[in-house]
């Protein structure tokens, strides 16, 4: 079961995958770390953690807490920088066949446009922006909350270079269809959804926040119901290819993102508990085909969407 | 028992539980038949315990190696009931499997002739299997408690050891105070030429200014919380001197004393 | 332990309960359902299910489905009527030592003026505004989710009655503190957080959506870190006081809350596992106040906010 | 065993699991020790189980009696394993503690002097307890399974009826096909004056047609996907013929065929 299983091969906009299964950003390190557990040549896609300008040393004090069927982080985005990316890690990753996706991030437009240029490299297969991150500019609010400062950030990156640009979206938003539409409209290729809910936690002993930086982003099986919603509804919005995430720790819950139509899925938190988990789930997928006598698994893609027509959904959910 | 499969991949195994041990009012001691981790592991690196049938809890949780037997093919783990993760494991029976993901991070270095071990609470796990590993070189051990029952550990100790300090906040065993109530003596009378030490943050540092000013090279364990145990999120991020950062399970949990900020 | 204490008692803008603990709408039928299960009298209030004009059948199809440490429903409102409520479900409900607290829905402002009236009788303490309704003028985007509509129906109430106005936020919205601010200026006097979160599941063998509404409103114990870290958000910028809910199963859940600002709590999800929770929760907070030598509960409210001035949180989540 | 204590309220019980035995492939037999729900509990109630140690699963889950002696003060379940909760239910050992609420819902009228019950799949559990109910009535029963495994029922039933009736739906044991195989004719030929039915909802509207043909008066159980199982979420509603809403669990479960839509 550890060959290459043509089935499972799908196409987003020109990123060529061999397995639909990704790994999320910021949970599998740069894939290397994850070389004493299964085969990188296995994995569709690594998504790198989160990579700004200059180096970061991330927040200070408790940067995880796990919650109900879930786990708070903030990390701050510690990283060592696109330039040693470039320089140490990109170079080791390129032995794998895996796809390379840099996730980046930046304070103003102007650091996305010069991230994506200094990225615009062989090796580099596409690069997703993370929008959650605070704008300076505009006092601390994340780009990734309203559809205008959202779309300058990926017009900047899509002016900046040629590589595919995948757009990351916030699940903190009211509207996410008015998200999705508007930064594919600015040129994103394809969407990643969704990133970390905000929540907190408080020690009641101690009568504080748990977290070093009070609010951190939620994430794991306690969020799949948002996050399948989230695509759901996008998928009925917009023509270009998703990549869903959010709580995937079984082949069950990547079907159920398929369904709901994401071309792929990327394993964030799961990865944590179970660091083999996107080769295995390849396999499994395999097996599901098989069992199903499914040719391809991009015959699934959507399968659990209505007609384009008509609307479903929306009603009173209480 | 001594039955252990891999589950798949390369540093996951299913451990089986051997014995299972009340050491005090909330600490278990607990020997598991694991040989393909027991004929890798070196004292100060841990392991990742999956501690429930499901998701409850999600996360895995971390836990020291007190002692290996390559020979017998089993870990000891000695660990105390907090929280949900750690009461399931203290009601697991004789034969039940353990999910363990391991060995990880990075253990202490062996080297000197006269090592001195500084413990402090639960952070006297890792120390024991470092006692076995220094053997046959005499160990001297600093054992630091709140009271008498946490210090159980003392008989493990002295099969091993040269000699046994013993120190409670509250006098109820040994010197009373803490592990600086007796360290500053120990390292002028001794000839120790390196210092181990795990324990409470505010311990350690204490304990690497100490050993600093009498020249002894100090190794350091840290704990933080842990969301992965395998370098992927960063949530054990702990300051380097340098400025940089260091991951505490992958590039730790053992670092030299003047590598880390505590 | 059963006897009431004074110490748990909490005065809401006017709203004095005999415990902190309420039970939510939705999760409580009209509290006589709960008769076999505790003492009525020890609930601090209870706050019945959404309340419309007409009577309404609700979503058909399934109405409730499992997920990771919480629940997905759909159940549409289905209702009596107020009409029926205030002729055969108040007058017992008025038999009991419990402040009744009526959770009303509507479709336009209107509607929730004239429940409002309507509701404007003895023996109903306060009324609770659900406005995650879809507002049928507004193209059935619910009212809860811009700052604008939502004000338009607080207003309409508080025009409508004397009675004390508690609005009901929704979580789906990028700006939980916009929606506060403007529907405490609006004239709420207390704020009730949160409602559900939409979410949806898949039911990978049928390929279909398990839920007959397609979406549904995602509660229990997976969304309490977002429910705690808005009322701690919300608490720093009205003055007006809190009810917190969002997956409280234990007394340290509800300490949680209180510390993050909440006068108050009310359970929901865990009513359907514990049916006598609001009861036992009140014994367990004396006990609490008993071992920690709490005079009062209301010391406990916010005690883990930060000083006023200190904006704390809000960086990068990753 | 025997021992049951409430846990705080008035129908929440802690029950001992006696016995647990392996029907066939996927079902399992449960005997209680539940002296006070024994007591109360008619036929067609059900319970509310928790089916996890913490918060996984999250939510009760909803098991019919399927028998009750209240001399010994025990009770019967017998489920189908179809995901955790019940796989959490056919991995617990004797002496295991289960928190139950019940007894829930209402049950069903016993009436007449001649019933016939007609139950379908794991519709079949709580018809065993009424035929206890209605001895020594001569009660016929009708039961009908996909296959001749599932029918492991027909001995606890042929102590108990006098005539045990069977379909499968691929000939396997009795008749071939479903219930409505045989159902005509029994009604026709039999002088019963009253029918039970629980089973999937196609088979118990066909049933409640033919029973309504004959002038029989039918009474159905239902099953809804149940949060709460005590009337405060609405989940589980149905529609009732005159319109208005029903709670399968607080209402029902068991409805006459009239009242409700199936
Ligand atoms: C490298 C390492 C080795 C350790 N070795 C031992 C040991 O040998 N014996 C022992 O008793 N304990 C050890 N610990 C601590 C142990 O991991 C925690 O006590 C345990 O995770 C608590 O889990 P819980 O579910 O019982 O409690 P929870 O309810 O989850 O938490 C209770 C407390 O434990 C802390 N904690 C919870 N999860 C983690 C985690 N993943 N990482 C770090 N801290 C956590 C929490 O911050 C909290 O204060 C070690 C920790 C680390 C990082
Ligand atoms: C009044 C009533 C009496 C029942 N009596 C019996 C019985 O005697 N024996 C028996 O084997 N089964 C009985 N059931 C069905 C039983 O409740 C479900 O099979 C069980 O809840 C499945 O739980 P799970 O965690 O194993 O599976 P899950 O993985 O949760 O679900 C598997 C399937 O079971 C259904 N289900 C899950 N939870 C519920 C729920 N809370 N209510 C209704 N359906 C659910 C799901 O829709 C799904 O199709 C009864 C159901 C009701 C409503
Ligand atoms: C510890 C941690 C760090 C993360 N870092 C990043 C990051 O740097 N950039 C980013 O876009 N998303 C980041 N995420 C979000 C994940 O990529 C993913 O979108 C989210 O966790 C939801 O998936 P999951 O529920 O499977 O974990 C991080 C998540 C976690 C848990
Ligand atoms: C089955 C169900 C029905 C609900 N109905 C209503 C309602 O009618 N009106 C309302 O404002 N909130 C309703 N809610 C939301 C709850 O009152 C509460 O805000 C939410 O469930 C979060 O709390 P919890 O996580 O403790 O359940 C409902 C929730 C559930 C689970
Ligand atoms: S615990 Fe995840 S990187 Fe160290
Ligand atoms: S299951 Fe909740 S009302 Fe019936």
């Amino acid at each position: 079961m550890s060959k290459v299983d043509s089935r499972l091969a799908v196409n987003l906009a020109g990123l060529q995958l061999n397995s639909p299964v990704m790994t999320a950003s910021g949970t599998f390190g740069f894939g290397l770390e994850f070389r004493d557990f299964l085969d990188l040549n296995r994995v569709g896609a690594v998504m790198v953690k989160g990579t700004t300008l200059a180096p970061r040393a991330g927040n200070s004090g408790q940067r995880a807490v796990e919650t109900p069927a879930g786990m708070l982080n903030c990390i701050g985005l510690e990283n060592p920088g696109v330039d040693k990316f470039l320089n140490e890690t990109l170079p080791q990753l390129r032995e794998y066949d895996t796809q390379v996706i840099v996730n980046i991030a930046g304070a103003t437009e102007d650091e996305y446009a010069r991230l994506a240029e200094k990225l615009t490299v062989p090796g580099v297969a596409a690069l997703e922006l993370n929008i959650s991150c605070p704008n300076v500019k505009q006092g601390g609010i994340a780009f990734g909350t309203c559809p205008e400062s959202a779309s300058g950030v990926v017009r900047a990156v899509r002016n900046a270079t040629d590589k595919l640009v995948i757009t990351k979206l916030s699940p903190n938003v009211t509207d996410i269809v008015a998200m999705a539409k508007a930064t594919v409209e600015a040129g994103s290729d394809i969407l990643s959804l969704i990133n970390t809910l905000i929540g907190m936690k408080i020690d009641i002993d101690r009568r504080r926040p748990v977290l070093g930086n009070v609010i951190g982003g939620l994430s794991g099986p306690a969020i799949r119901p948002v996050a399948v919603r989230m695509v759901y509804q996008v998928a009925q919005a917009v023509d270009v290819p998703i990549i869903g995430m959010g709580g995937i720790m079984t082949t069950e819950d990547a079907l159920e993102f398929i369904l709901a139509g994401a071309s792929a899925v990327a394993i964030g938190t799961g990865n944590f508990v179970e660091p083999e988990l996107a080769e295995r789930m390849a396999d499994e997928l395999s097996a599901y085909l098989d069992k199903t006598g499914t040719a391809s698994i991009t015959e699934l893609i959507g399968a659990a969407l209505p007609e384009r027509q008509t609307r479903e959904g929306g009603g009173c959910t209480c | 028992m001594g039955k252990v499969k891999t589950l798949g991949d390369k540093r996951r195994f299913s451990a089986t539980l051997v014995q299972q041990q009340q050491m005090n009012h909330d600490v278990y001691r607990m020997v598991l038949s694991a040989p393909e981790i027991a004929a890798m592991i070196k004292p100060g690196q841990f392991l990742q315990l999956k501690t429930g049938r499901l998701m409850d809890p999600l996360l895995r949780r971390p836990i020291s190696i007190a002692d290996a037997d390559d020979g017998e093919g089993t870990l000891q783990l000695v660990y105390r009931v907090v929280g949900e993760g750690t009461k399931y494991l203290a009601g697991l029976q004789q034969g039940a499997e353990i999910d363990i993901l391991g060995p990880l991070g990075n253990g202490f270095t062996l080297q000197g002739e006269r090592p001195l071990i500084v413990g402090g609470g639960m952070g006297i796990a890792p120390l024991l299997y470092l006692v076995r590993a220094l053997c046959p070189k005499p160990v001297d051990v600093l054992l630091a408690g709140r009271e008498a029952s946490e210090l159980f550990w003392i008989k493990l100790f002295a099969e091993r050891c040269q000699a046994v300090h013993v120190t409670t906040d509250d006098g109820s065993l040994g010197t009373k105070g803490n592990a600086l109530a007796l360290l500053p003596q120990l390292l002028a009378q001794g000839q120790y030429d390196m210092l181990y030490t795990c324990g409470p943050d505010p311990m350690m540092e204490a304990v690497a200014k100490e050993a600093a000013k009498h020249g002894v090279p100090c190794q350091v364990s840290l704990e933080r919380y842990m969301a992965c145990g395998i370098g992927a999120c960063l949530s054990c991020s702990c300051g380097a001197k340098d400025g940089s950062r260091k991951k505490v399970c992958t590039d730790g949990p053992v670092f030299w004393a003047e590598e880390v900020m505590l």
